[in-house]
């Protein structure tokens, strides 16, 4: 099997949460299909790494998983204030402010 | 599409037949995550797509991140995930209607031009890569090499992030943290059994209960003290199964005898 | 420190000095302003004193270093084309400050604020002209739009809000056009000549045409807008309508100056291939100038609308002179700055006076003037005779050079420029007419003569335009020096007489 | 086998500074008594600014690109934009330090009980000035970051406490709350293509440093469609995050929902970062490939310059009039990076502290302007503000004309010198396409300022909240700064000239 299928894999699912994030409209949804595309850009990474036979690629997925973690906590907090508020998590609900 | 020629990118058996089965279950699964309904589903499905990229990691010669992936991020984010679903309602989920006419569509033409040109680009450009592999680099073994890099290469990195960590947790606190002022249940139940009489312990009565009389055939009593006629089933009142409300009525010096 | 730069920085201390006069004592604030008015000409006096008028190049030259990562200098010096135009601004300030001593008083801010305003406009006309460093020029000829803007805005008449913003928008337009110029031949010179924005050193680079082209359309546009050349002029009119009479006569007497000022300057010295290429285009420009301002002067009602058309009538005389390329050309076409800057200001001023004794600016309400206030109506007859170039009166010899000047080059452009001086004689004619002579209105029979200030204010002006009329040398031998420089640098000879003339 | 790493922690002890003043900050949170948090906040914030500035001061003449290994190079560029990004969060923290800006408790419902009683209380969210000082951290590591995996990091720490900050308004929260979503959103959204395109240029150069990815490039070696989608991804990342078209949707509605101080730190500081962080990826990183990227980004800026332009005309509140502005202005900056000469990085340098500085004086402008209820941005109910308060209409005014770049204010210099770069490097168009620009733009400029002075007050007008000293001190600060760079910029061109240089 060839290596590069792992990027075909990657960019599928890179495509995948791009179109989501455009498509979904609950907040929390469109936040997972951002970590998707995190794990896709992971994939790629460590793909990568084993092509080009240095380690620099998995320290980045490394990286991306603890600022992901990151990003997840705030983003969360966020959405929860958000629902707190109005009793909902839609991207549609969140539309006082004038397109 | 797939180009096997190239010997030196190209793995055993047990990897193909591995990639074989689980990729393509990865991608319906990340497809269904943008199909169904209800958001719980979506974040299921995105930590089999999670898990499945685990076991992609480890065949990969990256172990490490391979368990930092199970652990992590489908331990720790995707519960975080599940957790703030619960919280906000696990029949939470979108409606499919769309807002903007012809969005949809648009979005997912968009999509698949944007996904094919990158595939094909992509298609061109690996018929010339060739893999190096992780063999020699793993040598010592993947943990060791990592730990390697991180604290010499990259160690300012690893220690700005320290600053992400603390904001993160800083940022959940602000949004979350509340002082409490609320007084307890417990506190309440304390407080009424310290005051000075305990007559009204147990509660206060129920409030104005006009009727003199448990059977369902006697009329109920309006507040001035007449009977209400149509208090009384129209069933029984066909039947004629009535008692005189008269009586129960509440007269004037009665009234001032109470 | 050249004197040029003590007259830029007399009316900036002027007019920080008005800060320390309490805003409301208004008569002190006008006094201070028309004294550090006077002190400003005294010294451009000075300078007209000491300068020789046989020498050619620029005199009074100082330069220092400004912005040096950009080779910018503060650079300052002047031939006899700024020495005349500084000189017209430096006069007519003080006349236009005692002309319109209540002028400020009903404005949307203080006095002290008008006159601020117009002192630091004096001392940015006087740097306009007076720089010798393109970039110098252009931040000065953009940023003195600010306060002509806030005069036109916060002391005039009428529909003042909009054409204020209607005359800073075409400027800044044409400004910017200006500034994609500025910057290209900025870059030109740093690739040949190490950057700077000398114009003298400018002049030397060689241009390939194309770029040339586009980089002296960048300039000329610019100038054209603010001289106002059609079909740039629409913005002209309603600012002239709604301007007071002092900012008026600024603005049309000496600022619009600066676009005719920097064709001669930059367009032709810069550019002179380009130049070349554009002035048969040019030419006609200015005769449509010319036709169209008197045509629609003859048709307007509205006194400062008659003059705004006029001078754009003027305008076009002005460019045809320069375009011609010969040396009586742009000779009379310079003496035509002048000469226009006085006329103007007699009509402005005057049309001023009537308008507020009269509360009305149509020219039908003005009837029989000659018999209530005939110093007045004297005074703007005399005015409109020279906006006719009547013969004896001096906008006469300036027209007579540019028609010849043009002759010898362009004959059918001045024959048709020609039919320009017929149509002034009727609309000047006209206005007269209508405004001076027969019956009297019984609303205009209250209305008073000139008071001394006023006629104090108007008599040098009046002067200046029937001796200039007699007596044009010494002014045209401060200006024919820099004309045949101008020539030169274009690479332009003055054509032989043809043979039998 | 290991060998200790070997940090240079003079030159990172800028940032470590502000690193250990946020830790200070969250420190003094969990023990100081309530009433003795602000002051001790303010104190700490603005005494570790200023000490990381002095810190870069003395150290300024240092070059190292081995400062943190491979992760940091301290330059003239990093050394300039530090410095830059200290001075105008100063004034930043100053302007968030002054009351009322801030919900009482962001945890409370709005509307609810528990709201009104923590503002009857008079509680404050002192949280804001760590989270301030991490952002502010970050956006110093930035543009100094010399590896994929740094600049990712130091994204995240200047995006994340802003994205909180973002939802803290105290007055129309909910407004505060969905800006804070949609930027942490489209955020996200955007740092995961940030990476994906670091992915494909590690694919494509077998290394995360910048340099080495320069390296590649000049010798050839590897796959030219990796670079390219590499490229592309970096680039669609980074131009969300200064705001280019067709990126630039997230902006006006943060902008407007954001609490004010929170906008005008975010509009100066972030750009002077994200600007920076480009400036060294394209000059130093992706040079060697400028045939593909170049063109597109020329496109994006033109297109940036005019749909902000002409945006902005439409607008009737302020704040988002100028988030229009801002994305115009990011328009003009990317023909900076357009240019990639020495002259276009001073230029770069020179008008990000120009427009910086005007920036946080017109947010400062923006929060004295107040009815009854709170802060008004309504552009129609400013009408007549001239009359009423003419020093602060005056240097809002001031302000905008700096915007549109009038001869005399920071903004003209600005705006000529980096055309003059963009000219330099044979990019006529761009140059074309800025003058056109900035012609519309002024057009919105000059009818706020027509508002301002020249139209009458209505009943309903608003008033202008007696300014604090601590925000008086901004916007004269930023009015001289701008009067000065106009009117004498060598005093800043020269140390730009000085200071633009990349390390490689």
């Amino acid at each position: 099997m060839d290596i590069s299928n792992y990027i075909y894999l990657s960019a599928i699912l890179f495509t995948i949460g791009a179109i989501g994030v455009v498509v979904r409209r609950n907040a929390i949804v469109v936040f997972m299909c951002v970590e998707l595309m995190l794990n896709a850009a992971n994939l790629a990474f460590v793909t990568f790494s084993r092509i080009n036979g240095n380690l620099d690629g998995q320290i980045a997925s490394f990286f991306t998983m603890v600022v992901a973690a990151c990003e997840v906590v705030v983003g969360l907090a966020i959405i929860v204030t958000m629902y707190r508020s109005r009793r909902s998590a839609s991207v549609d609900d969140a539309s006082l402010l004038k397109r | 599409m797939f180009k096997m020629a190239l010997q030196v990118g190209s793995t055993h058996t047990p990897e193909a037949v591995l990639f074989w089965i689980m990729a393509p279950m990865a991608v319906l699964a990340a497809l269904g995550m943008l199909l169904v309904k209800k958001a719980v589903h979506s974040a299921l499905l995105l930590a089999w797509v999670m898990i499945t990229l685990a076991i992609f990691y480890i065949a990969e010669d990256a172990l490490f991140l391979g368990i930092v992936q199970v652990v992590v991020y489908t331990g720790a984010v995707m519960m975080l995930f599940l957790f703030i679903l619960m919280l906000v309602g696990v029949d939470s989920s979108d409606s499919l209607v769309e807002n903007i006419k012809g969005q949809r569509p648009a979005a997912i033409l968009a999509a698949i031009g944007f996904g094919g040109l990158l595939l094909s680009l992509i298609g061109r450009a690996v018929s010339h890569t060739a893999a190096v592999g992780l063999t020699a680099t793993n040598a010592d073994g993947n943990v060791q090499g990592i730990a390697q890099q991180l604290f010499t290469r990259y160690v300012w990195a690893f220690e700005v992030v320290s600053a992400l960590l603390i904001t993160a947790a800083l940022g959940a606190m602000v949004l979350a943290h509340s002082e409490r002022k609320h007084i307890s249940q417990r506190q309440l139940s304390v407080d009424r059994f310290r005051q000075a009489s305990l007559a009204d312990t147990a509660g206060l009565p129920a409030s104005g209960v006009y009727a003199r009389h448990n059977a369902v055939d006697v009329p109920a009593l309006l507040p001035d003290g007449s009977a209400a006629p149509t208090s009384i089933s129209s069933t029984l009142e066909a039947r004629g199964d009535i008692i005189a409300s008269e009586p129960f009525e509440l007269t004037a010096n009665e009234e001032e005898e109470n | 420190m050249s004197l040029l730069t003590v007259l830029e920085l007399t009316p900036l201390v002027g007019a920080a000095l008005l800060y320390a006069v309490p805003k409301t004592n208004a008569k002190l604030i006008k006094q201070v302003a028309f004294v550090l008015s006077l002190v400003a000409l005294a010294i451009s006096a000075l300078i007209a004193y000491r300068f020789k008028s046989n020498v050619s190049g620029m005199q009074f030259v100082e330069s220092h270093s400004w912005i040096s990562n950009f080779g910018i200098r503060y650079a300052v010096g002047i031939d006899g084309l700024a020495l005349v135009l500084i000189l017209l601004t430096t006069i007519l300030t003080p006349i236009v400050f005692l002309a319109g001593w209540n002028e400020a008083d009903n404005g949307r801010w203080s006095v002290r604020t008008f006159y601020v305003l117009m002192l630091v406009l004096e001392s940015s006309m006087v740097g306009v002209f007076a720089a010798t460093d393109v970039f110098l020029f252009y931040v000065i000829f953009e940023a003195m739009l600010i306060p002509v803007y806030l005069l036109i805005g916060g002391y005039g008449r009428g529909e003042r809000a909009a054409a204020a913003m209607k005359f800073l928008l075409y400027s800044l337009l044409g400004g910017l056009l200006m500034l994609a110029a500025v910057i290209g031949i900025y870059i030109i010179s740093t690739n040949q000549i190490g950057g700077t924005f000398d114009t003298a050193k400018l002049a030397t680079l060689h241009i390939d045409s194309g770029t040339e082209n586009f980089l002296f359309l960048g300039f000329f546009i610019a100038f054209a807008i603010k001289a106002p050349l059609w079909p740039f002029h629409t913005w002209l009119p309603s600012a002239a309508k709604s301007a007071t009479p002092a900012t008026s006569v600024l603005l049309l007497g000496v600022l619009d100056k600066v676009g005719t000022y920097g064709m001669i300057r930059f367009c032709i010295t810069l550019f002179p291939h380009a130049t070349k290429t554009f002035t048969p285009l040019i030419i006609a420009l200015s005769i449509i100038s010319i036709l169209y301002g008197a045509f629609m002067a003859i048709g307007q009602r509205d006194i400062n609308g008659l003059i705004a058309f006029t001078s754009i009538s003027h305008f076009g005389f002005i460019v045809l002179g320069i375009f011609a390329m010969t040396s009586q050309g742009i000779s009379g076409a310079t003496l035509y700055m002048v000469n226009h800057g006085f006329s103007t200001a007699a009509l402005f001023l005057v049309a001023g006076w009537m308008i507020a004794r009269r509360n009305s600016s149509q020219i039908e309400d003005f009837g029989g003037l000659q018999r209530v206030t005939p110093v007045m109506a004297w005074s703007f007859f005399i005015a409109g005779m020279s906006a006719l170039a009547l013969p004896g009166i001096s906008s006469f010899v300036s027209e007579f050079l540019v028609l010849v000047g043009t002759f010898t080059r362009y004959p059918v452009a001045a024959i048709l420029g020609t039919t320009g001086i017929v149509l002034a004689a009727l609309y000047v004619l006209i206005t007269v007419q209508r405004s001076l002579h027969g019956p009297v209105a019984p609303s205009n029979e209250g209305i008073s003569d000139l008071n001394l200030r006023e006629k104090i204010s108007i008599a040098p002006v009046i002067a200046l335009l029937v001796i200039m009329g007699f007596f044009p040398k010494p002014v045209l031998d401060w200006i024919n020096p820099s004309t045949n420089q101008t020539l030169q640098a274009a690479g332009y000879t003055d054509p032989l007489p043809k043979a039998g003339k | 086998m290991f060998t200790s790493p070997n940090l240079n922690y003079a030159l990172l002890a800028p940032i470590l500074i502000v690193l250990a003043g946020a830790l200070l900050g969250v420190g003094v949170e969990a023990f100081a008594r309530k009433e003795l948090r602000a002051p001790l906040q303010l104190g700490i914030a603005l005494l570790s600014v200023a000490a990381a500035f002095l810190q870069l001061m003395r150290v300024r003449d240092q070059r190292s690109i081995t400062a943190a290994i491979d992760s940091f190079s301290f330059d003239g560029a990093t050394v300039f934009m530090q410095a830059a990004i200290l001075v105008l969060s100063f004034f930043a923290i100053l302007l968030i330090s002054d009351g009322g800006n801030f919900t009482a408790q962001a945890s409370a419902i709005p509307g609810s009980e528990d709201e009104h009683s923590s503002i009857a209380e008079g509680k404050s969210q002192t949280e804001v000035f760590p989270l301030t000082l991490f952002a502010i951290s970050g956006m110093m590591l930035f543009p100094a970051a010399t590896d994929l995996i740094t600049l990712f990091v130091a994204l995240e720490v200047l995006s994340l406490p802003l994205y909180l900050m973002a939802g803290l308004s105290r007055r129309r929260r909910l407004l505060s709350q969905e800006a804070a979503l949609k930027y942490f959103l489209l955020g996200a959204y955007s740092s995961a293509f940030f990476l994906f395109g670091g992915a494909f240029l590690y694919g494509y150069s077998g290394s995360l440093s910048l340099n080495s990815i320069a390296i590649a490039i000049s010798s050839n070696t590897g796959n030219d469609i990796f670079l390219l989608l590499g490229i592309v991804f970096l680039m669609v990342g980074l131009l969300f995050k200064i705001g280019a078209v067709p990126f630039h949707a997230w902006t006006p509605d943060v902008y407007q929902g954001a609490p004010t101080p929170i906008t005008g730190f975010m509009a100066a500081c972030t750009k002077i970062a994200a600007i920076g962080a480009m400036l060294r990826i394209f000059y130093v990183a992706l040079a060697g490939d400028q045939v593909q990227w170049r063109p597109i980004v020329t496109v994006i800026s033109i297109v940036t310059m005019l749909v902000g332009a002409i945006a902005a005309m439409s607008q009737r509140d302020v704040k988002r009039t100028l988030a229009f502005s801002s994305i115009a202005h990011a328009g003009f900056l990317l023909t900076g990076i357009v240019a990639l000469n020495q002259s276009g990085l001073k230029a770069s340098l020179f008008y990000l502290v120009a427009y910086g500085f005007a920036t946080i004086g017109a947010f400062a402008v923006v929060t004295l302007v107040r009815d009854s209820a709170g802060e008004v941005t309504d552009i129609n109910r400013w009408v007549g503000l001239g009359k009423k308060s003419p020093l602060i209409a005056g240097s809002f005014c001031l302000f905008l004309l700096s915007f549109g770049g009038i001869p005399l204010t920071s903004g003209f210099i600005a705006k000529f010198s980096i055309f003059t770069a963009a000219y330099e490097s044979g990019n006529t168009s761009v140059v074309v396409f800025g003058v056109l620009t900035s012609a519309i733009a002024l057009f919105f400029y000059l009818r706020v300022i027509v508002m301002l002075f020249f139209t009458e007050p209505k009943s309903d007008a608003v008033t202008v909240s007696v300014p604090s000293v601590k925000v008086s001190f901004v916007v004269a600060a930023s009015v001289i700064v701008t009067i000065l760079l106009g009117v004498y910029p060598s005093l800043l061109l020269n140390s730009a000239q000085t200071f633009a240089t990349f390390l490689r």
